[in-house]
């Protein structure tokens, strides 16, 4: 029989977890043991017809080999109805999908760049390459930030975090891209950075520019809209720089940044 | 004596002259070549495969964003990406011929010479078991004219497919007409063996605050639970007209609205948008056929073809 | 000196000489006669009614069951059951002009000369702001013509009308065509004043069980937010078509989406179905739009009307 | 401003009652004060955009004057989306609405018979009129009556409890309506009767025969498919013996049965 994607996951545990975020965690075995940061995963959030099509989120973590945490933000219909989901229930869930991040060189430094809700891949990323790795955090202000929590853990998961924000009121004043590029200016001794970024497009292209300029590997998540998350309905595909498309869900979310197309239009315009 | 033992009800059809071991297909365009989907369900046990739209040459498709979420359905421009007949034929339908399934190739061009090269290439290649011509995608367009939307065009391009090949042809009509019977019968003047209907209704959706449709294609094709009554509606129209078998689809969900559209008249049906929201669908869908059957003591699915009461 | 206060955005609206205080009103078959929803909404607050359709003689409907809800939205097939224009004279329209609130009558008939009979019994009537002239009606048939989806019968129709009335005369057009821009530029060339679009999408739901469809008229209008990317695209279409007015439904729940309906080309819109769902609605999208004008900076919602871009 | 029929109702109470029903209990001032036996109220299941339509229920008590009680029978998508809503949430709910049934006379003694899922607008008349009232109840088989928690109310508010089951596992064997048939054919000496009947069609229809034959008024409250609830959509229409067509959310849901067109095609195919 066929390799199952597809899951019955109990919810463990599902609370606020600050910021605007939720926590959930899903009991998946066979899901949990197949993950690899930069997987994500395909959540029904209603059992009814509307909002009819499930929901992509990344993993942000592997709990004892059986469980797979997600962070998500209420951005509309599907996550809004997803946060009145009790501990018990059951949800339909398809995964893990995509291709997920490259392993990096055992002397290479990530450099982790994570804007807006953009984290949650690179938090599981950080649980297994975050002793090399140097995180970048931006957002428009320092309540904008990933929740608590999860900054906890990335701090002390990795040897610096730099962070960001728009009004100053935590680290340096500006874009993550300026700190980025800061860096990139001076890297500390012996580094060999290597770039992980996932947020939104506009950041992710200023990465993909600043990455080039200093010719250093770049690794971009991205978002588009999915109906499937299985590479069937063609409907989440980027413009490639070599001409045609790339499907997000299946010949990434991950994909080299010098691949992509960014001159288009705008990738995904989000939301309502 | 008779046996007294519930006997496995019969889920299978010949159609067209392809038999089918059930009626339910995967709607084409939702199931990519079958590959995506072998690792989540098992696929002997479909009916068969519709395979994505192939053209002569490889297409490259429409800039995204390419799908909206819509009440209860959604909404799509992928502008027919596929790989072109060629590579289909190297890299796909092998895939698919591990299956005892059967395999009907969804076929589109940019005008009627198109088609037939497509249809040319297929004819007689072992593995493929019929024709579904889309005739209804609201991008394909000749000279203005839409095939779909136009009898006379669609008569000729139906007529010269049908010269072109040897295999069942299936004419997939186009939901955005005013009389669906007389495409029905105009695709059977032409010499079609069957039908499919529905594809998508032609949509739209804008963003209200950048003021932009919701697609870069500006319209899309509305597809989803949403458009299941009109699906219904058209099969039961043509049914009534043709005396041509139907592959009925638009919004199949369930058993039970599958079994809506064979008691409307088409004696196979094709699950398209629900392979996404639940990969499993067709699976589901054929267990809770053969559950009904058992349930309603009905020997035979073929029983229920076309077998509304409308008294 | 320009006044940095936020002025109350203006959400007035001429909609072919008729003055409505805000674009939104209420579709024809789902408000009654106003009555009933006085008791639930201070009717003053809309843009107006468009009462549900009238006939020359009262028609008592179809059997029932008459209605079936579908993934989001409802058949319907009521089968225009309305008293008659004599008893709406004496016993409807007396209520509705205690309100300050444009008032549109939906008419139709079995044939030209009831139209016709109506439209002049309406002439001069005061507190009849329009007519809404029903072409769409699946169920209203002409000698087998159904006026909706023939041009030629379309343009007779709507002609014998504007001629029978000074009134504005607005033509409610039918979704169940190939080309909903033939029918917009055949209601201009009738001299109608402005359209409305759209009505029901033909359909039809099966009780699996007992075989039967689920409305006893067999088929029925789809409606509700399933439909809605349909309306949307065709009324988009028939604004780039036309000069004329246009009054967009279907589907519309939200300010949203009655924003969609403007941004596509209507300079008005009708609020069906979601009256049924929240009784609010109207209400809800009046405050929703105003709301959105003053956030967006914009003065007055007649600044949107067409301006989707489609670059 | 108008007398408002729509409310936002607060979940006070809300459990499985037995018996395949569930008890909801929502606070509504407005709406429990102007409530009469016979009333229903639209209630609407899901926040999303299907199920779309709301779903009827009669309204079984009011509670302190100012919280209404209903009991549903999980039927279909809309009443089990319904079981998951929890105390301390608020539901739209419109009412109440319809007709209501006439007020006893004082000399009459009403004969209340429940069928299937049709006792909760028998058992909120039984709370006004019930001390002059006979109650006769049946179903398939003692599991299918109502709840125990109704009987033991309709048994203490009434003079009598007439019960059948078709298996005869409670009360006399056969149909509600052979009980009805064998009190009439010999009514307690100085009862006069007047039926007050909820349930399914098919009994509706014989006892309105019944009544018929033994010349007394008989009331029944029908059920219809709708839409609005209001009198707008004229979709909940049944079928006249005079002719044309009422609307059972407006002209009913009770009627006096000699103005039903029995004959006519089955007035509600239930459910799916
Ligand atoms: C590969 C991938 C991983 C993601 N991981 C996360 C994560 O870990 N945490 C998190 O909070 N969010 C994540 N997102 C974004 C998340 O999928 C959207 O926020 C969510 O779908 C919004 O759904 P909604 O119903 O609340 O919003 P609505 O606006 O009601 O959604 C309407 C439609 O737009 C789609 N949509 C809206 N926003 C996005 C978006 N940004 N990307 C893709 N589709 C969108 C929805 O899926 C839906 O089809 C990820 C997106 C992708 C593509
Ligand atoms: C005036 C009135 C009072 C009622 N009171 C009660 C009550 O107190 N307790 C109770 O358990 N039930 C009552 N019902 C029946 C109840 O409305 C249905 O059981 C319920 O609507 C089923 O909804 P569903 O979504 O679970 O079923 P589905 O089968 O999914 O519903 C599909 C559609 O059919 C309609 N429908 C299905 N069954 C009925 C029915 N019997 N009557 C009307 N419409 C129906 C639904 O409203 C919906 O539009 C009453 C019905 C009416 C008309
Ligand atoms: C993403 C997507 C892609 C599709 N591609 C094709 C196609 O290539 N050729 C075709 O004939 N129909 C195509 N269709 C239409 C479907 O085959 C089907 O007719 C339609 O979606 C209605 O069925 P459904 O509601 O079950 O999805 C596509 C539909 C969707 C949603
Ligand atoms: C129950 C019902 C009755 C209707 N009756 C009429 C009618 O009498 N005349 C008419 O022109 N349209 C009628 N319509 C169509 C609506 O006016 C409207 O065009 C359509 O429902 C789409 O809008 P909606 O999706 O917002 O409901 C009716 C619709 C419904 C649901
Ligand atoms: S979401 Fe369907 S191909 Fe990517
Ligand atoms: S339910 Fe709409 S008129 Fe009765």
């Amino acid at each position: 029989m066929p390799s199952n994607k597809l899951h019955r996951a109990k919810v463990l545990l599902h609370r606020p977890a600050g910021r605007g975020y939720y926590r959930l965690v899903l009991l998946a075995p066979g899901l949990a043991a197949a993950a690899a940061p930069g997987h994500f995963v395909m959540l029904r959030v209603s059992a009814n017809l509307d909002p009819l099509l499930a929901r992509p989120f990344g993993i942000s973590s592997v709990i004892a080999k059986r469980s797979i945490e997600l962070y998500y933000r209420v951005a509309g219909r599907g996550t809004t109805l997803l946060t009145a989901v009790e501990p018990g229930r059951t949800l339909d869930l398809l995964g893990p999908l995509g291709n997920g991040f490259p392993v990096p060189d055992r002397a290479a430094t990530p450099l982790l760049v994570a804007g807006g809700s953009g984290f949650p891949p690179l938090l599981y990323f950080s649980s297994r390459y975050g002793k090399q790795a140097r995180l970048f955090v931006g957002s428009r202000d320092k309540e904008c930030l990933p929740p608590a929590a999860v900054m906890k853990d990335l701090r002390s998961r990795t040897k610096a975090v730099h962070y960001a924000t728009e009004d100053g009121s935590r680290g340096a004043c500006g874009f993550v891209t300026d700190t980025l590029a800061a860096y990139l200016a001076r890297p500390a001794a012996g580094e060999s950075p290597v770039i992980y970024a996932c947020g939104p497009n506009a950041m992710l292209a200023s990465v993909s520019r600043l990455a080039a300029e200093h010719s250093i590997p770049c690794y971009v998540s991205l978002e588009e809209r999915m109906a499937c998350g299985l590479g069937v309905c063609m409907g989440c595909s980027v413009s490639m720089k070599s001409g045609g498309y790339k499907r997000v869900c299946k010949e990434g979310p991950v994909f080299d940044s010098r691949e992509i197309d960014w001159g288009g239009k705008t990738i995904l315009q989000v939301g309502r | 004596m008779p046996s007294k033992k519930k006997t496995k009800p019969d889920l299978s059809v010949d159609f067209a002259g392809i038999r089918l071991k059930n009626p339910v297909l995967t709607a084409s365009g939702t199931f990519g070549y079958g590959e995506e989907f072998a690792d989540i369900i098992d696929l002997n046990r479909l009916g068969g495969v519709i395979v994505k739209g192939i053209s002569l040459k490889p297409i490259t498709g429409n800039p995204p964003p390419r799908i909206w979420e819509t009440p209860s359905g959604m909404l799509n421009a992928i502008g027919l990406e596929n790989p072109g007949v060629d590579v289909f034929l190297r890299d796909k339908l092998p895939f698919l011929r591990n299956y005892d399934i059967a395999v009907l190739v969804n076929i589109f061009g940019y005008c009627l010479e198109d088609y037939v090269g497509v249809a040319e290439r297929l004819d007689g290649v072992p593995g493929v078991s019929g024709l579904e011509v889309n005739i209804s995608c609201p991008n394909v367009k000749a000279g203005g004219i839409v095939f779909g939307t136009d009898l006379k065009a669609a008569f000729e391009l139906l007529s010269a497919v049908r010269k072109a090949t040897r295999l069942p042809v299936i004419a997939k009509l186009s939901p955005n007409v005013t009389d669906i019977t007389a495409f029905a019968r105009t695709a059977r003047d032409a010499g079609c063996d069957g039908l499919s209907l529905i594809n998508t209704l032609l949509g739209m959706a804008i963003d209200i605050r950048s003021r932009r449709p919701r697609l870069a294609n500006c319209t899309g094709g509305l597809s989803g639970p949403a458009i299941r009554p009109v699906a219904v509606r058209m099969v039961w129209q043509a049914a009534k007209a043709v005396d041509l078998p139907l592959i009925g689809m638009g919004g199949i969900m369930t058993h039970e609205d599958a079994l809506e559209f064979i008691l409307a008249g088409a004696s196979a049906v094709a699950v398209g948008t629900a392979n996404f929201v639940n990969p499993r669908a067709t699976l589901d869908i054929i267990g809770g056929m053969e559950a009904f059957l058992v349930q309603e003591g009905i020997g035979s699915v073929r029983e229920l073809v076309g077998k509304v009461c409308v008294a």
